[in-house]
């Protein structure tokens, strides 16, 4: 029993697993109102259990605190300010929450008839319809479970799109800016990754790619703005050096909030986009999901699309038209996930739509964008511009990285130390080390629901931060002090991997 | 409709000057006029927050959900009750909000919670490890075929037609980006998969052989001589569990299963006509480094504090980029603290208790509904029964507001007959004696 | 049914042993045989919590509520849209669970919540201070008639058929125990409070005039003129005020009222069949020391830093027990909340917009229904009407799942054919429209 | 900006009001569907106001920001221990929040047609059943809005009766251990308090009770277990000489939890009994409110009960009963408040009483007796009891009063440095200062719903408490030091009270 200061350091962390005690319980279960035959009459001897599963064993009171105190140790996009570059951590509306809880969405089955489901397969294409027209790309599949998932689906349209030409194709370009996943995805397509230069300007080296846009690409996949925040102007350009390769355009659209109602991927050339329904449209984040990565394409793309999709039959004697899911579809690359996509997340995109509509859309951009260069304005004062010099000096659009190098080089903090010192003030650190073109980058996104207040608050906490390593960098480097925990030795979690709990752990 | 931003007309002039621009659409001059929308976009205009809620109150009120009616319609997601404590804590803007846990000092909550959830479905499916969720069932099957491919170098999959229709379907669309080919082996006469059929089609060629307990049409397989058909030429045993029904049958870790994937749904989620939900990925300790998606492992910090952090990361797309084992970035971190939840609401002995009684009311409503049977054998949460009549049985039962099940027939010509009925905690005697009775008049129907 | 507890056999065992005790049942061995209850409590078995949720769910299912119906019922307790963010703060442990805030360092939200409600409310009434909530609407009136009292020393209570039938009667009853009468003074001919009826029956030994703004029939009153008559020998003029329509009333503070309450469902509270909702009780500067409940003060902590307290205690029962200024202890904290978080989320320009709606809209009902007005003068946000056959309207109305609203009949038997249609931002002109056609059908069948 | 170690501290505590910026809006009104007329034409000239009321204008994230960040300074029951004494701080299940929120019940108008509300109607009869059988008197009434609603209701009807019997009657009786509200109502009800001692072994003074006790009493308002938490076992002679004078006998049910199922105020003789639901009964106390404290009596008090009064009458042709609301009650003293009572707590008490049924219901008392001898054992062990000596050493019900006078003397530690200094242990500290017979009381009640480590572990900080004040008295005094705010200057507040915030206040 310790009895120093800090109120949480008497009770030492404990998993549920170690809260268990035998004999609590929160379940109770409902009366047994059939015949209890024996469980080894109804089964296979050797397949039952012998041992029951170590679940813990605990009573409501006592699991509703555990995780209730768990939670508090979790910052979060209600308590401060949340810049996580090409993350889009804006304001989850909590009308979202109500519409998404309403038992005809939470309790639908999704295999109930067509004629029993009507509002859901209406509310799905509706949003179809609407996303769109975002996107200026026609033809709409819910069915990804996230970006990436988005991203798998669009190359494996590419796929069957080539080997319907008849050139099966092999390699896929992606920019060296691009995300992680980009890369991840050609290779679990089956491509080759191609990597593309990127220019002086931050924006795509034309040249690179006429050299590389050869006869054996599928596919270019691009992000516009792209992930140093900057609107590629050569997009005309880029757009007809792939076309002309024969090759298609992949729209990674992470980055969409920042040209929603301004700038549409179908205008800019491309044949599939996909949708963040968890970045730009505000379903929250959830700490890693649930999203989904619903995809746009193309007249020639749609074939491919996968089954089912969402469709509106006319209604027969003039009567409603019903909304149906499509399964005859003999060219689809098939299946991409179980049922049809994550409902749960369309209703809350689609209260999102409905609640700001086009021109509500379009304002969202328009402040992201304008939060994004007002802070950059800020960061490039003097004080801060010395140690966190802009990487790219443009107008950014909904996000902007800068470099620790100077900090690094001037007064030996790295971004990593900023960024953990940030935590001591209350606000979230930015994406670190991403893009890695940009050396110790820090992506800041604002995104348009922060006041001018948390912007000007921020840009206050990052001088002071550099102001006080001037004096004494060993305080951020040791930083955070005021966290539930500070610096973990994350090398050691790989080397000695420690996945679970195990119950004779607890005596060591 | 600017209530979500805060931009007052001062802060514009203030902010527009601190930049150094005139207006907003100065910050647009880099987009090319050519690819300028230049016009509003074609959508209804934004409502007030009572307009949205009245207009989708309306979409939802034109759905049958299953507070409406007595449903039987299983295969793949089930009408299993909820604990109030799990929206409880889902809707704290503390797990609600926040981003992937990449600053683990402000993100111990988050972290926790995945070391815990990778503690339970170990324990469930009896494997050593597991990771922090992938998307729901059948992708979790598709990236079990992919971490085969890397570790085997392989061509070829087996997947027994007891695996729910999704899970091929998935598979084989992903096995056709990673190159892989997906042979489908046949049930026996009663619903089982074929074990001689499956180790025909077992070669050194085979990359995985995939199986699921129990099976779509709720036969309790005999998952290890399956496996020992399907290791035999050093193929990875890929077993889709039920996590529930696991509460009482013998986990697949000890039966030789090397993969143990499958649907989340049941444990704490909701149906929300199918997603999201979660899939969990457990596997044997030699895949550790293969895993896809999250990994919560455990450290201290510098005060020698007990924390968590993501784990072996290197594997991951953000650091290994074409290298990764699999481009899952956002997952279903939220779905997998509604499950891990659950089942520590269901507890040791609650999870048992449950089992047993899904188990004894199966075996009550195939006895009740004295229909032939497709799979006789020993079954839990479901079987399959050939139905005299099915439309007649549909109209009868839907006129009582009662869902009969699922139409076999959709995806199993073998069984155009066939009615696959599912079972949980809330069918109880009552609901599975109504159901009979409509069964038993569409039988003396057909018989008049 | 443990659920809620955690004593396991091994817990069991060891508390009685260090208690010193052989069982449970000997730490009840001073209660006397007499009094021992001796046998099972004589109740329905605990159920699961799935089995609990269907009962109730099942009696929720018998309740015709607003959602089911286009409601112009009022008198009290009106049908305005609840913004989704209350559920979602309301629902947080942070407010849901603590106690009253008697340790401040760990109660400081609840503190600033009480402080921020209490300047909404004097903002709302123009009155300088206000307390933290009483229970509701009619018991804040009997609460400042005993205000009255202790402030004045005097026996009797003026108040106007104006206000609410419940806060009438909640006066009188309350009033019975603290030794006042009441006095009823009538409205006139077109349902406004008589001025000189009022003025004639306050006298030397009034303690305090009670009037409500808008009056129970919708009346805007000319409370300025209320005011003077009613103070007119020294009694303490009460004014029981809708709070929405202060949006944009002239606020009683500036017309001479020197205690304003309230009933305070409208702001951001559930209907929930009459309570719980709160009460607001605001007054003059004068009265701080006499005013009921609790009050948040504003205040440092020892380093300097900004913070809130309970101030002024010794005014409450635990601290002046028998010469507490109320009896009150627990009150609607959490109800307030609600309240401030809706008058925020309305904001400065929101609450006119509301107020101007609600007032457009009763204004055009009035006027689309073309029945005989009782209260033909100003009106906002319910109106009172004469209908020629209110049965039929009833049964024409409930026929299209139309509530037209309360029969005055029950209260007034003065309006015996008399019907109050209350209008809100969620009655739009299509629902209104429909209530007029019903009523136009009753008027032509009565006029055939 | 400070750069200091505390993430909160640059940030000054702003009220909603301070952050509010002239264009914000989270609220989005519905459009104006009928002819906008100006406001003159419709409300007299000086009816209107000439300035709108000095809201706040803020965005929605803003607001949910601001709230979200006020609710984490709040020490809460799903965080930790609160053994407040008297207040029966239990788990509120989370059932309950569910059931409450169903459309039937929170947006069902409470003038509804009786035949459109007959779930609500007869949720109420059941509920006055149940708790007619937990009190052992036949009626009830639901209509008093908390606890010390029902002990107003109670003497109302107290004065109703003997004025019936011709004889109005003065004084009511308390004892000094009373809780403060008792002896405010009695004055609010137009009686006269008379205090009556409490004899050595901590129960009623029956001599002092029996002088008391005269033909001018009106009642008796007792709670058994007393403050003390000890049960009067002389309860059937306090009856005997209350009944013998003509008075009716009250009992304060805020420590019912004690003896559910166990022993009923019914059977001890008692006329009129008041539930707190908010205690008892898991209302959730939300920082003071709502609760709910509904009455049941004996017959000769019953047709005094307030109007309405929720009936079953007969079905007609054997119909189902319909449930009703009775108004038809000549000798009732008529209405306490708006409508019948706070409904939304009814419905989480009905779910909470057929959760446990009648066997779970007594358990919960046992198990919050045990609880509460445990932890008094646990605090009588050497280190503590020569600090905090038991008040009255005999066995306790559901809570027990140690008196700091030990701490006082020999520590010089008052029991508020005491409390304030377990606040920096994350855990909350029980009732101080109450009831005042026990110099520098601490009165706790751990309730069934903790473990016996949370028991263990307070009983470890008290006694960390008391070793640290041997060595430094001086920390105790000046905590807490790791709570949002340190002590405050109360006396400060009440002297120059500051009950709201003022737009000039912004600037001094
Ligand atoms: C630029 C970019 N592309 C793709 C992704 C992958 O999206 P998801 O996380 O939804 O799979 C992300 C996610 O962070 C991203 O930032
Ligand atoms: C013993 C006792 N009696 C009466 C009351 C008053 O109950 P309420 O707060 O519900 O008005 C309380 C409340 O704390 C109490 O502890």
């Amino acid at each position: 029993m310790t009895t120093d200061l800090d109120p949480r350091a008497g009770e030492e962390t404990l998993t549920i697993f170690e809260r268990s005690r035998e004999g609590r319980r929160a379940f109770v279960a409902p009366d047994c109102d059939v015949p209890e035959l024996p469980v080894e009459e109804l089964l296979p001897k050797e397949g039952v259990r012998e041992r029951p599963a170590e679940l813990p064993e605990v009573s409501e009171p006592e699991l509703v605190r555990h995780y209730t105190t768990l939670s508090s140790k979790n910052f979060h996009l209600d308590e401060g300010f949340y810049p996580l570059g090409s993350c889009t951590m804006k304001h989850n509306p909590k009308l979202h929450e109500r519409v998404a809880a309403l038992p005809g969405h939470a309790r639908l089955h999704p295999l109930q008839d067509p004629e029993y489901a009507q509002g859901a397969l209406e509310l799905m294409w509706r949003l179809q319809g609407a996303l769109a027209e975002v996107a200026g790309l026609p033809h709409v599949s819910l069915q990804p479970s996230a970006g990436s998932h988005g991203e798998l689906a669009g190359l494996l349209l590419t796929r069957a799109y080539h080997e319907a030409q008849g050139e099966p194709r092999t390699k896929v370009l992606t920019p060296d800016t691009a995300h992680g996943t980009n890369p991840a995805t050609v290779t679990m397509a089956g491509y080759q990754v191609v990597k593309v230069g990127t220019a002086a300007d931050g924006g795509v080296d034309l040249d690179d790619l006429r050299a590389k846009a050869d006869a054996d690409v599928a596919c270019l996949m691009l992000t516009n703005p792209n992930t140093l925040g900057l609107f590629d102007s050569n997009i005309e350009e880029i757009e007809r050096i792939v076309h002309e390769a024969g090759a298609t355009l992949y729209y990674d659209g992470a980055n969409l909030n920042a040209v929603m109602g301004i700038a549409r991927s179908g205008d800019m050339g491309f044949d599939i986009v996909h949708f963040n329904l968890h970045k730009t449209f505000t379903q929250p984040h959830g700490g890693g999901g649930p999203g989904a990565g619903p995809i746009a394409v193309s007249d020639r793309i749609e074939p491919f699309l996968p089954t089912p999709q969402v469709v509106r039959r006319p209604g027969g004697n003039g009567s409603e038209p019903l909304f149906d899911l499509d399964y005859d579809r003999p060219r689809s690359i098939g299946r991409l996930r179980g049922f049809h996509g994550n409902f749960g997340v369309f209703v809350r995109t689609y209260a999102y739509i409905r609640s700001l509509g086009g021109d509500g859309l379009k304002e969202a951009s328009q402040v992201a964008v304008l939060n994004a260069n007002y802070l950059k304005a800020l960061l490039a004062e003097e004080g801060i511009a010395e140690y966190l010099p802009i990487a790219f000096d443009r107008t950014c659009m909904h996000e902007f990285v800068v470099s620790g190098r100077g900090a690094k080089e001037r007064l030996g903090v790295k971004t990593l130390d900023i960024a953990k010192r940030m935590l001591d003030h209350g606000v979230h650190p930015p994406t670190v080390y991403f893009p890695l073109l940009v050396d110790e980058a820090l992506m800041i996104e604002p995104t348009e629901t922060e006041t001018k207040e948390r912007l000007d608050h921020f840009a206050c906490v990052v001088r002071a931060i550099l102001e006080e390593a001037r004096e004494d960098p060993e305080i951020a480097r040791g930083a955070p002090y005021t966290t539930p925990v500070r610096r973990l030795d994350e090398a050691g979690a790989a080397k000695r991997p420690i996945v679970r709990w195990r119950p004779e752990d607890e005596n060591d | 409709m600017s209530r979500y931003t805060g931009v007052t007309e001062r802060d514009l002039r203030e902010m527009l000057d601190v930049i150094g621009v005139e207006s907003v659409d100065d910050l647009f001059a880099e987009i090319p006029e050519g690819v300028r929308l230049g016009r509003e976009l074609d959508l209804p205009a934004g409502r007030a927050e009572q307009d949205v809620y009245e207009h989708l109150a309306g979409l939802a009120g034109r759905n049958r959900h299953c507070d409406e009616e007595v449903t039987f319609l299983g295969a793949g997601m089930y009408d299993h009750y909820v604990p109030s404590l799990i929206d409880t804590l889902l809707q704290r803007s503390e797990f609600l909000t926040p981003y992937t846990p990449y600053q683990p000092e402000v993100s111990q909550g988050g972290l926790q919670v995945m070391f815990e959830f990778q503690t339970a479905i170990s324990e469930l499916t009896g494997l050593p490890v597991s990771n922090a969720s992938v998307y729901e069932g059948p992708s979790a099957v598709a990236a079990a075929g992919y971490l085969a491919k890397l570790e085997t170098r392989r061509s070829k999959l087996v997947a027994s037609r007891g695996l729910h229709p999704h899970s091929r379907g998935a598979l084989r669309t992903h096995a056709a980006g990673y190159g892989m080919e997906v042979v489908e082996t046949p049930l026996t006469a009663t619903g089982a998969t074929d074990t001689d059929a499956l180790a025909a089609a077992v070669d050194d060629d085979t990359a995985a052989v995939f199986v699921q307990q129990p099976n779509f049409l709720g036969t309790v397989e005999e998952l290890g001589e399956l496996t020992e058909a399907g290791k035999s030429t050093g193929a990875v045993a890929v077993c889709a569990a039920d996590p529930l029904p696991l509460g009482i049958l013998r986990p697949p870790g000890e039966l030789g299963v090397d993969i143990c994937v499958g649907e989340g749904q049941t444990l704490g989620n909701r149906l929300d006509f199918g997603g999201p939900s979660f899939g969990f990925f457990a596997a044997a300790q030699r895949f550790l480094r293969k895993l896809p998606g999250r990994i919560a492992g455990e450290t201290r910090d510098v005060d020698g504090k007990r924390g968590f952090v993501l784990t072996l990361q290197t594997r991951e797309q953000h650091i290994r980029r074409e290298k990764a084992t699999h481009n899952i970035c956002t997952s279903q971190a939220l779905n997998a603290l509604a499950g891990v939840v659950y089942l520590s609401w269901l507890g040791k002995r609650g999870l048992v208790e449950l089992a047993e009684l899904m188990l004894r009311r199966t075996h009550y409503a195939r006895e009740a509904l004295a229909l032939e049977r497709i799979n006789p054998g020993p079954v839990i949460r479901e079987f399959a029964v050939r139905v005299p009549d099915l439309d007649a049985l549909f109209e009868r039962a839907r006129a009582e507001h009662i869902n009969p099940g699922y139409r076999l027939g959709r995806d199993y010509p073998e069984y155009e007959d066939g009615l696959l009925v599912a079972i949980t905690e809330r069918r109880g005697k009552e609901d599975i004696d109504r159901l009979a009775a409509v069964a038993a008049s569409v039988r003396e129907k057909v018989a008049a």
